[in-house]
Order: structure tokens, then C-alpha cells, then sequence
């Protein structure tokens, strides 16, 4: 294992410590570790606070500030936060209107969430939690622990945190950011697989001319394993993928993020959403808003995934609203 | 079971994920996310430290506090299962400084349903269940027939053993393995190995 | 090689059309292939043209727009752009007060900038040429190419088109884009090699102990091979290097970009980030503004740079003036 | 030297470079940035394009023709280079469809001069001078010695060769190698080379 580090325990607590450094608008916990807008909390503001496992970055630390979220607790590398950081995060930047968990889908994100959830509710704080579980590359089923929160968390965090910024009331925050999750679709590929400080080495082996197809963010193998193939038809491959389970027709609009993994050059995914774009140019889609680059990542993992989000007028409006954060700043 | 055996099963529980966390690790790799060990390593860490810090007087209150420990220092999906196991084994243990194998087998039923209630894994679903509820019917059986503590205790850890390797062959339908569909089949599950070494801690330590 | 591509040959082009997707503010010339701001030329504005080899996205296509280049020429991978093609850029730009090209200075970069330069004024074009040189790695000497324009260009790139759009003069943009480079030191490390489509496999190997300290852009080796070593010792030895070529003294103050090679996850180059800032803090150097992230790139390198300018005020305003480029934004 | 001959020169060129483009990228990668077979490749096509597309009379247009297509399609180092040694090389030879050998080595140094003024090469530096300057050397003596052209060419191929098989101790001064400082030594220079074989296709087509 190469990688840019000191000691391989160290790697979650040193990062924020350069995110502080680096953000004199951020405001990090290192004890309690979690990282706030410094002007938190925002008296009579919705607070949105989400996280997860490190090794997602910007993904949620980079999204902290105006228009986004209000505080991130980052885990251990690819390891959901605990309940105690996610308290902490709760309460600190609680304004008094009630605070949204924007939660992954994971097994683990979601309990850890809901036993600080509970933890917050008994000290007297509202919580309401939108679930996010985007990745169609997981059949759906009450069985099972249900589809990956992916790409579409950026998206979910965006349009909420402009609804809170504007004065959003918690039940709209949230019931927005339910409605983007239930618009979006996405799918991944991984042509390597990333390695965790801690593991030391890839997550697992690709002969050189075969991926993984239907990946998530945290390093495992995807649905399948298949040849590589030209860009060009794996594009259709995931927009098929993507919108059997999310339809779009004719004259609707869509978002459309073509995110890295993390060890993708942005030459590949730009020359990758010229072709999302003539596909959805060919089903008669007009993308309304795009964004190209690495957001939502999984260490240093080559690959990248597609998130389509069916559009409305709102959250066209709250997409174009101000944001000001480390990883995703217009209008401000 | 009396405080001192509680904190002594607890320490060699964390010896040995400690000491098998690289081969948990690999476990997760296959199916998951490569981090059980490191979570059980840092976990059990927080739980040694919290042994050495702490007098007890009940034993009960030594797997509460383990629990905590574990819930506040693991995360991921280990972290609230292991932790409220533990919790629910110790809150429904009698105060005091003693409890008996009737005391034992009905807390083992609480931390499971601990385990079921937040995570709805059903047996099969390859999952730390598939090691832990064949270990609590082994003891239980055990202790009904008679038996000891350390009879019962190793008769559990075969079982959990039995039900660990049983997992191999299983299709995830609980936790990230489930993401790999039919792919999860041949790969024994990282939790339901840590929850065998935990049992096996106990047969260890109780061993004649 | 396994990346998102079709025929390597068309990866250029392709991306390009991607971007031009992606970009409604830019205006994509695929014939002449220059990447230009929608609503150029501005008359009375003087314009910067930048360009170079393809594979340092977001360099330098990403930033163009308002506040920064008014245009960039992109050619093939690793490849410095042809003179027709800058021609053609700086013809269509060209405002009436003159054109800065921002070169980076390696051999092939500077003769075709030069051509194209040579042409222009045969058109009765005003050009001026900032050439960039901040790489400390290489021993600068007339007998030599000198040292390699990286991680400055972004900084040369922004404070020079911050000016040019409030207004300055062709002989003012030029020389406050000598300044900021005068003033700049980059020195980088490559923990892998990069691999070019057309080339089709990674440019060196390198064991799995080992890193190229005082690399390039470019894939190729650098100064030395070395054993991987702690980030905290790997950041000092960069920084003395720095400042042995570019002296900061207690009090100075810095501008700071820690710079992802393509391939290297944010969640290291933050560690880094906190890594420089301890050290300056330890000399006393103040860092007045900071940039982490993948600016200046190798294709998928597993890598970074470390470039510090000693700033002056006024390029502090500078840095701070909005700037709106798909690969920097800011104040717009 | 006729138009003819100065097309099927060409055109040899355009086969040899494209056929070892990836021994020079291999080279390039070595010591540089690993595009230097891909840039002689797409250079050489479209020089081939031009010659397709294009009646030419005079035996210097071919060669000015040819540079200027170098300079718009190649890029790097290598395009400028080779192209204004082309254009100069053509622009020296006297107008006309056909010149002969003492024409040939006034613009052979012309293009050699061409490459110093943009470049500022040295022999000994590691770039394509360290192929050309001796090519034109065993030329020109050639030719004064009497030779024919088959023969002057032949001479200039085998001093091609073994200039560019000289790069391989030299450090390089010039050019991306330089960057590598001591490390360039040990590796042959991939412009010395497609030097070479420009030359070689010289002397292959001339061959009797
Ligand atoms: N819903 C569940 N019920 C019971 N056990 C589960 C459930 N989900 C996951 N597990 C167990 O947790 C283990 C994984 O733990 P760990 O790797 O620490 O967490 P994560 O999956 O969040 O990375 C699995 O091997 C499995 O035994
Ligand atoms: N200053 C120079 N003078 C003469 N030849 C040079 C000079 N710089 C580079 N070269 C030649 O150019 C070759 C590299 O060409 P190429 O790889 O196509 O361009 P680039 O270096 O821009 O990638 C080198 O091998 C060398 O022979
Ligand atoms: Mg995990
Ligand atoms: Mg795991
Ligand atoms: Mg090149
Ligand atoms: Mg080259």
C-alpha cells in the first residue's frame, strides 16, 4: 500500500485536522469529530447533518457551509459514525427548528443514526430522517438490507440544504429531500478496487480487462464482474440500468451527475457524460442541470458512477441556490 | 458466572478479535467493506480500557458497560449490533455479584433479540446470527441437561463454530454482502466469525 | 489500460464534447479545437490564452471563463497544442487590447506558442508571453529546458485573468502573471505512474515501497527514486526543497495549493494540506489563502504537488475576485 | 533528387515511423512522456494526406508542404522541430523538379540550423541533433568524396544509427529528458531515432 499517510489509525483524525486548517469557515470537533459550519448552530434554522465512513471525501465533510449541510460526522474509513459523534453534531448545531439526518442506506449508517436519533429525541431535539437509496444496481426488497445510498446524496444535501438556507420549515426539508431520493437513480463501475488505510490492500483483484459492474462507495465487488467494453456502451448499459427502475420520458428534465470513484481522470468523466448526454439527447431528456467530477468517491478506486434525478421547477430553483462549501460552491 | 469471570471471558474476547482481526478483515474483504476486524480490534480496545478503569460490583453491569463501549467506538453495522447485544445480555442479568446458568441463557435470548429487533436478520440470512443463535440453543440445551458452565460454554462455541462455517454457503440477504447477491455464496461471514471467537472466548476461559 | 474511453485516438475530442455539454458558458471550437468563453471576444478586455498537452484536466480547458482564461487549447494527451490551433484561439478572443499567453515552459509548449505567437503578429496581434517555470525539482540552467511549469499555472491563471477582467493592461496582466510565478515553488511526488491511452500501459513501474520524488505532469520519472516514507517527512523535505529555491521568512505570507495528481484521494491530500500547515506554522509563515484539490493533473498519477507563492496584497485581492470556471468558483 | 523521389522518400518515412511508433513511444516513456511514436505517427499522415492531395512541380514544395503538416498536426517538441527543418530544408532547394547533390546538402544544413535556432540543441545534448548532425556530416563528405546518392544516403543512414545509438550513454541537456538529470543516461533518445529511421528511408529507397 502507497498512499500519502502517517501512521494508518491516524488517517481520519489527521485529515480533519488539514480540513480545519484549510476551512477557516468550518468549525472542527476533533474531540467529539465531527465538522460544523462555524456559524452554527442558526437560531430558527433547519439543521441538516448527515455522514458516514471517511474515504468518500468531499463526501460529507466537504459539503458543510451555506446552502448544504450544517454539520458532517465522518466514521472510521468506510465505518458509519457513531451514535455519540452524531449526537454531539445533533445538538451542536440544533437552531431550534428541528434537525434532518441525511443517512446512507447502510446497515450500519442507519443504526447508528437511529440510536442517535433516539438519543436526540430523549434530550428533547426533532428529528426527522430522510433515507437515501439511489444504486438500482441493487434489486430492491424488504428482504434484504435494500439499494445503497450513492451519488444521489450530493444531490439530497444540495436541494434540502437550500430549502433549510431559505427558511424551509423540518417536515418540507425533509419531505424535499425524500422526494429527490425517490427521483434519482444511479449505477456505478469500478475498473480497480480502492484500498483502505486499514486493510492495506485492494479490496479485491480485476484481471486487466475486466470491471466491476454495479458497484457501491466502499470497496466491494459489484453485481457482476464483465469485460471491459468502449465507453460508449457501458453508458447505455447504466442509463438502461438506471432508468428501468427510474423512468424518464420524453420532455422530462433531469439532473444529471457523472461522478468519479476518486482514480478516474476528469478527461474520462467528461468524455463519459458527453456520451449520457447524447443518449439522453436520443430519448428525447433535456438535462437541466449537470455536474462533472469526484464527489462522492471511495478512496482511490478507478471508476465512476451515473445519477439521473428526474427534475422539478423546485429543485431546479434550490439547485441554482447559493452554496458555499469546500466541494461545492456557486452564487457565493 | 461472577465478576471477575465476566472481565476475564471479556479480556480474552479482545485478545481474540485482536489477534484474528487481520483474518476478519480478509473475511470482509471478500463481501463487504475490509473493515470488521479494525472495527472489533478498536472496539475491544474500548472495552479492555474500560475493564481496567472501572470497579464493578454486579456482573451485569460489566456487559452493560462493554456494550456501551462497543456502541460508542465501533461504528458501522458491528458497532450497535455487538453493542446492544451486549447491553440487553447485561441489563437482564439479576443485579449482584453472581449470576447463575439460568441467568446466562435467558440474557443469551436478550442479546439476540437485541440483534433481531435493530437489524432483522432471520437465520440463513448470513449473518453473526447464523453463529449466534445455534451457540444459544447449544447452551441452553447444555445447561437443561445439566450440564456446567464450561460444558456448556464449549458445546456453544462448537456450535457457533458449526454455525460460522455454515454461513460459507449461504446468499447474504442482511448487511453489505447482500449488495453482491448470489456472489456473497463461499465466503464464511467476518461477524458471525467474530461472534464464534467470542463464544470461544468463553469456552477458553471457563475450559477445566 | 483500462479506462472510459472509445478508440484512444478520439479521447480528446470526445471529452471535449463532453465538456461542451457540460458547459453552456463555454464555447467549444471542435474543428480548431480551443475551448473559449461563450461570450468572447470582450472588446476593450485583454484576453488570456492558455494551453497544453491534454491529461492535466481540470488545466486548462476547466478554467476558462469569467475572471480567469478567456481561452485554452488542449492538445492530444500530453501533448502541447499546435500552433494553428493557438492562432486560431487567440484570433478569436482577442479583444482589441492584446493577448497573454500562459505557457508552461517545456520545450515543446514554449517553440509552438511561440510559432503561433510569430503568426499573430504577423496579424497585427499584440501577444505577450508569461512563461511558468515554478517546478524547484529541476535545476534551473541556460544549458538546459530549465525548470517545468505545474502547480503555478493555476495561480498565474487566476491572479492575471482576475486583473485582466477589472480592466488591466496587456503589459500590467503579463507582469503580474511574472510575479506570481517569480514568486511560486512547486515540488512533487508520484506514488504511481499515470497511463496514456495511446501509450496504453503506465509510463514507469514502481515497486510497491517506492515513490518518484521531484516528478512533472507528465508521467515521466523523476528526479530520484525513493523509498515511501511517513507523509509528515515526505511534506518537509518538499517544503525545504521550496524553500531553498523560493525563500519565505517568518512573517512572509503564502499563498498554499495542495494539488492531487489524479489518481490520489482528497481525504490524503488534506492530510497533506494539515502536514504544510504545521510546518509553515512552525516558520512562521502565515498561509493567507489555500487551495486543496485536483487542479493541475497526470491522468490517473497517484501523486501530488505542493506549490507555495509568497503573496503580495494585491494578489490576495486578486485570488479573491470572483472567478466563474467549471473548475473554479468563487464570489459568482 | 526529383518530385518523385521526394515522395517516396516521404512516404517511406510515414511507413517507418508509423511501423516503429511503438518502439518510439516505448523510448519516450523511458525518458519522457511516452507520446513521441503517437505525434510521428499522426504527423507522418497527415504529411502522407498532403501528399495524396497535392500536384507538386518543384522538389522543394514537397518538403515545405510536408513541414508545414508536421508543425499543424504534431505538436510537443518534436512537431516544431521537425517541421521548420522540413520547411527550411525545402525553402533552400533551388525551384524546379529536380536538384541535385550539392542542393541537398546546403538544405540538409539549413534544416539542421533550422532545429538550433528553435531548439538550441548542442551535439551531446541528447536530442534528434545527436542523429541528424552526423547524417549530415557523413553526407556531405560523401558527396564530396564523389559519391552517389544511394551511396551519400547509405553513409548518412549507418551515421543516423549510430548517433542515435550514442544517445544512449549521454545525459540529456535538452528536452523533457533533461528533467531526469542523470537518470537520462542509459536510455536511447526517441527523436535520434525517428531521425534515424528518416534517414534510412533516405537510403532504402535510393538503394540500387
Ligand atoms: N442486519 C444485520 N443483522 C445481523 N448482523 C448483521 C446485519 N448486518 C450486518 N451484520 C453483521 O455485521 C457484519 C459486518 O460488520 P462490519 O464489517 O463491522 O460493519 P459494516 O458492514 O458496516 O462494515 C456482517 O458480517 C454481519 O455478520
Ligand atoms: N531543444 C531540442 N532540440 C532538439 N531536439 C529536441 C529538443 N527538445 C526535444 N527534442 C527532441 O524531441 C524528442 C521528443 O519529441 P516528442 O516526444 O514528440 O515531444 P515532447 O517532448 O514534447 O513530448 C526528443 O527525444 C528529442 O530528440
Ligand atoms: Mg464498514
Ligand atoms: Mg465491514
Ligand atoms: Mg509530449
Ligand atoms: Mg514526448
Amino acid at each position: 500500500m502507497k498512499k500519502f499517510i502517517n501512521d494508518p489509525a491516524d488517517v481520519v483524525a489527521e485529515a480533519l485536522a488539514g480540513l480545519a486548517a484549510a476551512h477557516p469557515g468550518l468549525r472542527v470537533n476533533a474531540g467529539e469529530q465531527y465538522v460544523a459550519r462555524a456559524d452554527a448552530p442558526r437560531p430558527g434554522k433547519v439543521a441538516l447533518v448527515s455522514g458516514g465512513g471517511s474515504g468518500h471525501e468531499p463526501l460529507h465533510g466537504g459539503f458543510v457551509g451555506a446552502g448544504m449541510l450544517d454539520a458532517a460526522c465522518p466514521g472510521e474509513v468506510f465505518t458509519s459514525p457513531v451514535p455519540d459523534q452524531i449526537l454531539a453534531a445533533t445538538k451542536a448545531v440544533d437552531g431550534g427548528a428541528g434537525v434532518v439526518h441525511i443517512v446512507k442506506n447502510y446497515t450500519g449508517d442507519v443504526m447508528n443514526f437511529q440510536l442517535a436519533a433516539e438519543l436526540a429525541a430523549d434530550e428533547g431535539l426533532s428529528v426527522e430522517t430522510v433515507l437515501v437509496d439511489d444504486d438500482v444496481a441493487v434489486e430492491n426488497s424488504t428482504w434484504t438490507a435494500g439499494r445503497r445510498g450513492t451519488g444521489a446524496t450530493l444531490l439530497v444535501e444540495k436541494i434540502a440544504g437550500a430549502l433549510a438556507e431559505e427558511g424551509g420549515k423540518l417536515g418540507e426539508v425533509a419531505a424535499i429531500g425524500r422526494e429527490v431520493n425517490a427521483a434519482s437513480g444511479s449505477f456505478a463501475y469500478a475498473l480497480t478496487a480502492g484500498t483502505t488505510p486499514a486493510a492495506g490492500r485492494p479490496g479485491f483483484d480485476l484481471p486487466d480487462d475486466e470491471i466491476e459492474a454495479g458497484v457501491g462507495i466502499h470497496g466491494e465487488p459489484g453485481r457482476r464482474r464483465e469485460k471491459l467494453r468502449p465507453a460508449r456502451e457501458l453508458v447505455r448499459s447504466a442509463l438502461d440500468a438506471i432508468l428501468d427502475a427510474r423512468p424518464l420520458t420524453r420532455g422530462d428534465r433531469a439532473l444529471v451527475l457523472v461522478n468519479g470513484l476518486g482514480g478516474t481522470p476528469l478527461i474520462e468523466l467528461y468524455l463519459v457524460f458527453g456520451e449520457v448526454a447524447a443518449v439522453l439527447a436520443e430519448r428525447g431528456v433535456e438535462i437541466s442541470r449537470n455536474l462533472v467530477g469526484n464527489y462522492v468517491t471511495s478512496l482511490d478506486m478507478a471508476g465512476l458512477s451515473i445519477t439521473l434525478t428526474k427534475a422539478t421547477d423546485e429543485m431546479i430553483r434550490l439547485w441554482d441556490a447559493p452554496v458555499n462549501t469546500p466541494g461545492l460552491r456557486w452564487g457565493a | 458466572m461472577d465478576v471477575a469471570l465476566a472481565i476475564t471471558w471479556l479480556r480474552a474476547a479482545a485478545e481474540a478479535v485482536t489477534a484474528d482481526a487481520d483474518e476478519l478483515t480478509r473475511l470482509d474483504s471478500a463481501i463487504g467493506d475490509g473493515d470488521h476486524g479494525v472495527n472489533m480490534r478498536r472496539g475491544f480496545t474500548a472495552v479492555t480500557a474500560v475493564l481496567d478503569a472501572t470497579e464493578f460490583t454486579g456482573v451485569g453491569d460489566v456487559f452493560v458497560r462493554a456494550g456501551t463501549a462497543l456502541i460508542s467506538k465501533v461504528g458501522g453495522a458491528a458497532g450497535p449490533l455487538y453493542g446492544s447485544a451486549f447491553r440487553a445480555f447485561g441489563k437482564t442479568l439479576p443485579a449482584g455479584p453472581e449470576v447463575g446458568l439460568a441467568d446466562l441463557v435467558t440474557a443469551l435470548h436478550a442479546g439476540l433479540d437485541a440483534v433481531t429487533r435493530l437489524g432483522g436478520a432471520a437465520p440463513g440470512d448470513k449473518t453473526l446470527v447464523d453463529a449466534y443463535r445455534p451457540a444459544l440453543t447449544a447452551f441452553e440445551e447444555a445447561v437443561a441437561g445439566g450440564a456446567a458452565l464450561a460444558e456448556a460454554a464449549a458445546g456453544a462455541a462448537r456450535a457457533a463454530g458449526d454455525g460460522a462455517r455454515a454461513t460459507i454457503s449461504m446468499t447474504a440477504r442482511k448487511g453489505r454482502a447482500s449488495y453482491l447477491g448470489d456472489r456473497s455464496a463461499g465466503h464464511q461471514d467476518p461477524g458471525a466469525t467474530s461472534t464464534w471467537l467470542i463464544f470461544q472466548a468463553l469456552a477458553d476461559v471457563t475450559a477445566p
